[in-house]
């Protein structure tokens, strides 16, 4: 039987990752994926990611992906395409088809990066055509270049709610509205906020009643939910919708490590294998990183990915034991630095009532989407200057830091701790380059100036929408909640090969709604 | 040792939920209800459950419904869902034709 | 529903020859080698096939091969996922009654 | 939790919950069954290919099989209030060689003696009843009036409806040892020292009977084997018929739901030696299953297997069960061994077992299995 040192199932960031460090130490990994093309979900994420330099931050999902093909292939590591691992047995050997048939192989150590699958809820209509996954609804238009749908209900607020009625928007889709059957938004503020401003209103302490239509979806109806999650009679709300999207949560699939014998533990999180510091399982050699041994982000299950590969080569004598904990120390900081803040692990469930500042969290942000008026002044990032100043809305803790690197004048500030929120210093000359606009992943730096005409200040905004405006165009612009506040006229549309895709558009607004104006309506 | 006498006392009756028609398991057409039915009458483990109804034996063997068919037995069950062994894993992963099965490639 | 031509982050989708397929008799065009589910959606067919017990529709769901919704009878074969089967020109796509095709059933390439 | 009753019935497999219900349908509802494992049927009772048969059988089974088939399966979803899937659309032996024949006809031969319904058929014949067939096949043994129902099903059955009758059931209760007391099988007790006592005991947990019979001294000649199945997506309606072939190489039918189950083997069984309560298929016996199915039915050969299960036979020395109770150890019934095909006699089996607890005579003539068969040959 044929025989690799290393056989990688799951071709994802945390596969690959795991295969590149083997391969990197003299390995010869194989990795199988049942797909067409590898980079597991990260093919699909069109975002900029959160993190620092280390975590490839303020770089799209899918251009992460691209990279770590090349590096891959730099390295010798073979991916075998279209290989479906149908069996994992427990003296290490898996049967993948592949083509046609069947084969069998057996490594000396097998790491298992399958990934995780979507949760579901059940309400009345949810088997109807018109709805699904909003993982469906990722692949069908970022990886098939198909709308799944012309106007859309997102139930879910966690971040795959959030990030996928956003590219469903930049997909051409109109997204009726995001609903949560919890009283707060689950995912980043920063992400609920670029959907909001967009007009997309946000039901928290509501769930679907009910998905209307014969044949297909063609409504839907919402209502409030109470404390124990029951219907409150009278809060019912209906929209014409085609398209349902559901976004609750992952879960890893672990089957395959179940299917082997592995230890699994019932958690929370999912069904996962029980796995020791450098992701070894119950059973000796069979090891697993990514979403399968617990749902992360993309950019954890890269270095867990490599915190394995370089384990399992330590543990076939491709390293010394010095070399390991010299290289997984350098990584598990890098990990570690991803698990702070408001969102890591041990936060989760966990309600917070101020940031690491100690400074007030935003209730609006939670119930609505948006962070209020009268509250973003207290945030660090907020702050008044004459002339062109950045203003970030950053108003959580979040493992993320592109932006001081960012400004070429040194104007922002996160320091040592990469979850601590941004802060403006005034004293420093603003050139109003727009480096750091089109660096935030989370798409919250504004670049404002109160003094641009007489009675009038410009805003400067991200935009990554088609089609894009043009100098001169006049439109609405909108509030953070996405209502309309008042007449604009765009002054200027910037794109540079350096803000990857994030257009800078400015807009004119009258003076006073300089601290109003967020988003730009043709 | 799970005293089937005593387990389905504590558990009481059952009783009828508005949502009993609710569709669980997509494939094999499984309903709430009837999940919840064949709990009040001794199944108690998520293997009895789909051997009793065929929930998670369709086409894509409970990928989709196997959290959902855990958390109603554990709520029928009055214990958390993490009590109960979900189903177990079987080849082949994904649904696969004999004739591709057959050509049994070995390590060639 | 239609197909993303050009897209903020992604630009212009990219060339793909157009294929013909059978789906219930009629002539459709879809691009060569994309999901089958992806130009029926294109197309706006949202129905891909009714269960056996209830005769409910049931249409595109996971999109990734998972849960099995999307099963079509594809060249006379029942249940083929068809979100991750590739389209080809000619190819024939019925939509599924239980696990055969309307016309009475014959199965499973019999 | 209940402790003590008139009758403990160790293992809640499918013989276990058939004799608990026809206990309690007697009015004998003080019984206990003890069940090893979390779920009822956890053993060859939810692992086995749902054979409903009198053909192929070794003569000292026939006539309660027969009885099964005759008096019991037709009713027995309506008495049950569950549709077991129980469907009498006969047996086909397949064969592929004239040695194939002769052993099939040998087989044929048993049964006829014994009154049961089984002749040869060529291979136009087999045809005209299965279409589907490979045209390897030369003929057959038929027997209209075997069949098929879901093991799972039928054992739950029992089960639900013993619950209902008043049966106190206790799961997660592996039995470690049978005490005797005053020189009569009294107390049974559990992995976790939990004595549960009886008058009369029911020995039916398949392999693991034989150590458990072992700590009153007992010893029933019998190894354990194991055994896989495959299991197909739901197909359109194919065929009724259960089959099984001459080679045994290959069994199976086609259940209500659409499903094909069949029973497969890779060649290596002999040597599987994990502990009992690993039933993980090997990574060989799926793909040699798929190839003798083909073998037999070419038209299933794009149908997708979803599932693939495996499970432990208790296989008696001498291939046929132990159903009597014990002279050494009174209190004792013994009901195991069944090697394999003990799902379709199970009513009858369950039925005798309840009559031999009262002391009445059994439906048919058993003693041919009763323990005390077993001496030395040479």
């Amino acid at each position: 039987m044929k025989r690799y040192d290393l056989i990688v199932i799951g071709a994802g960031p945390a596969g690959l990752s795991a295969a590149i460090e083997a391969a990197k130490c003299g390995m010869k990994p194989v990795v199988f994926d049942e797909n067409a093309k590898p980079g597991g979900q990260l093919f699909k994420q069109i975002h900029k990611f959160f993190g620092s330099k280390e975590h490839r931050a303020k770089i799209r999902g899918f251009k992460i992906g691209d990279d770590l093909l090349k590096e891959a292939e730099e390295y010798g590591v073979e991916v075998v395409l279209n290989a479906t691992v149908i069996g994992l047995y427990p003296e290490k050997e898996v049967t993948v088809k592949i083509g046609d048939e069947v084969k069998h192989f057996k490594g000396d150590a097998i790491l298992a990066a399958t990934g995780a699958s979507e949760n579901m809820v059940t309400f009345k209509g949810w088997t109807k055509p018109g709805v699904i996954g909003a993982g469906a609804a990722q692949t069908m238009m970022n990886l098939h270049h198909v709308m799944p749908g012309q106007r859309v209900l997102m139930l879910g607020t966690g971040n795959v709610g959030l990030v996928v009625s956003y590219q469903l928007l930049q997909a051409g889709c109109e997204v009726a509205a995001l609903v949560d059957a919890a009283p707060r938004v689950g995912g980043y503020g920063v992400h609920a906020s670029k959907v909001s401003r967009c007009g997309v209103p946000f039901y928290l302490s509501h769930t679907i009643m009910e998905a209307e239509g014969d044949e297909y979806v063609t409504g839907v109806t919402i209502a409030e939910v109470d404390d124990k999650f029951q219907f409150i009679p009278g809060t019912e709300k209906h929209f014409d919708v085609d398209t349902i999207c559901v976004a609750v949560g992952l879960s890893p699939m672990s089957q395959l490590l179940a299917q082997a014998g592995c230890k699994m533990l019932d958690t929370p999180g999912g069904y996962i294998p029980e796995c020791d510091e450098f992701g070894q399982t119950s059973i000796d050699g069979i090891f697993a990183a990514g979403d399968v041994s617990s749902i992360e982000e993309a950019s954890s299950a890269m270095i867990e990915g490599r915190i394995a590969g370089v384990s399992i080569a330590a543990a076939a004598g491709y390293l010394t034991e010095e070399e390991r904990k010299e290289q997984c120390g350098a990584l598990e900081s890098a990990l570690g630095s991803l698990r702070k803040g408001m969102f890591a692990p041990e936060n989760r469930g966990k309600i917070l009532k101020e940031t690491e500042e100690g400074i007030e969290i935003s209730t609006n942000l939670l119930a609505k989407g948006y962070v209020a008026e009268d509250e973003i002044t207290r945030y660090p990032g907020f702050v008044k200057k004459a002339g062109v100043h950045p203003v970030m809305e950053c108003t959580q803790n979040i493992p993320c830091n592109p932006c001081q690197d960012a400004c070429p004048k040194g104007c922002i500030t996160i320091g040592e701790n990469i979850t601590s929120l941004p802060v403006v210093d005034v004293e420093k000359d603003c050139i109003g380059c727009g480096m750091c606009v089109a660096s935030c992943s989370g798409q919250a730096i504004f670049l404002i100036d109160e003094e641009y005409e007489e009675g009038y200040a410009s805003v400067t905004m991200p935009y990554e929408f088609l089609p894009l405006p043009e100098k001169g165009d006049t439109g609405t612009a909108l509030d953070r909640s996405g209502k309309e506040v008042c007449l604009a006229e765009v002054v200027s549309v910037k794109s540079a090969k350096a803000f990857d895709h994030t257009n800078l558009l400015t807009i004119k607004v009258p003076k006073d709604m300089a601290d109003k104006a967020r988003f730009f309506q043709r | 040792m799970i005293s089937v006498d005593d387990k389905l006392k504590e558990i009481g009756k059952y009783i009828p939920q508005p949502d009993d028609d609710m569709l669980v398991c997509r494939c094999e057409e499984v309903t709430k209800g009837e999940i919840r039915q064949a709990v009040h009458a001794g199944m108690f483990t998520i293997e009895e459950i789909r051997r009793f109804l065929r929930c998670g034996m369709g086409l894509c063997q409970g990928q989709t419904c196997g959290k959902l068919v855990k958390g109603i037995v554990a709520r029928e069950l009055k214990v958390s869902p993490a009590e109960l062994e979900p189903a177990v894993s079987r080849a082949p992963m994904r649904p696969m034709e004999m004739e591709i099965l057959g050509r049994d490639g070995g390590d060639k | 529903m239609g197909r993303i031509a050009e897209h903020p982050i992604l630009g212009k989708a990219p060339e793909k020859d157009t294929v013909t397929f059978i789906f219930d008799g009629k002539e459709m065009e879809g691009k060569e080698g994309e999901p089958i589910a992806a130009a029926l959606k294109a197309a706006g067919v949202m129905v891909h096939r009714y269960t056996k017990k209830k005769h409910e529709p049931r249409g595109i769901f996971c999109a990734i091969g998972r849960c099995t919704d999307c099963v079509m009878i594809v060249d006379g074969q029942p249940n083929v996922r068809t979100c991750i089967t590739p389209l080809k020109e000619g190819m024939k796509v019925q939509t599924q009654y239980g696990v055969t095709a309307k016309e009475e059933g014959k199965g499973a390439g019999l | 939790m209940k402790k003590a009753a008139d009758v403990i019935i160790i293992g809640g497999g499918i013989n276990g919950c058939a004799a608990a219900y026809y206990l309690a349908k007697r009015g004998v509802k003080d019984v206990i069954v003890l069940e090893a494992a979390k779920s009822i049927g956890h053993g060859g009772s939810s692992r086995n290919g749902g054979g409903v048969r009198q053909s192929g059988r070794d003569p000292r089974e026939l006539p309660y099989a027969m009885y099964a088939v005759k008096h019991m399966w037709p009713t027995l979803s309506e008495e049950l209030g569950v549709d077991v899937e129980y469907c009498q659309a006969g047996n086909l032996r397949l064969g592929k060689t004239e040695a194939h024949l002769e052993k099939l006809n040998r087989l044929a031969q048993n049964a006829r003696n014994a009154g049961v319904d089984v002749r040869m058929i060529d291979a136009k014949e087999v045809k005209e009843i299965n279409p589907y067939l490979s045209d390897e096949i030369i003929g057959a043994s038929w027997c209209p009036t075997d069949g098929h129902a879901n093991p799972m099903l039928t054992t739950l059955a029992y089960y639900k409806r013993a619950v209902e009758l008043g049966v106190s059931f206790v799961k997660d209760a592996p039995v470690k040892a049978i005490q005797k007391v005053k020189g009569k099988a009294r107390k049974v007790i559990t992995a976790d020292g939990t004595v549960f006592e009886g008058e009369t005991m029911i020995l039916a947990a398949g392999y693991e009977s034989r150590e458990i019979a072992r700590t009153v001294g007992i010893d029933i000649p019998m190894t354990r084997y194991f055994e896989e199945a495959l299991v197909t997506e739901m197909q359109p309606p194919m065929f009724d018929q259960m089959l099984g072939t001459a080679d045994a190489d290959f069994y199976g039918h086609q259940a209500k739901h659409g499903s094909f189950v069949f029973g497969s083997e890779c060649g290596l069984e002999e040597a599987a030696d994990m502990p009992l309560t690993d039933t993980r298929t090997s990574s060989l016996t799926m793909s040699a299953g798929c190839r003798a199915i083909m073998g037999y039915i070419p038209a299933l050969k794009d149908a997708k297997i979803v599932r693939s299960w495996g499970g432990w036979l208790d296989m008696c020395i001498d291939e046929v069960p132990v159903i009597s109770p014990v002279e050494e150890v009174p209190g004792l019934i013994l009901a195991c061994a069944f090697t394999g095909h003990g799902f379709g006699t199970a009513p009858s089996v369950g039925l005798m077992l309840s009559q031999m607890v009262v002391g009445e005579e059994t439906v048919v003539d058993i003693s041919a299995l009763r323990y005390n068969r077993f001496k030395a040959d040479r």
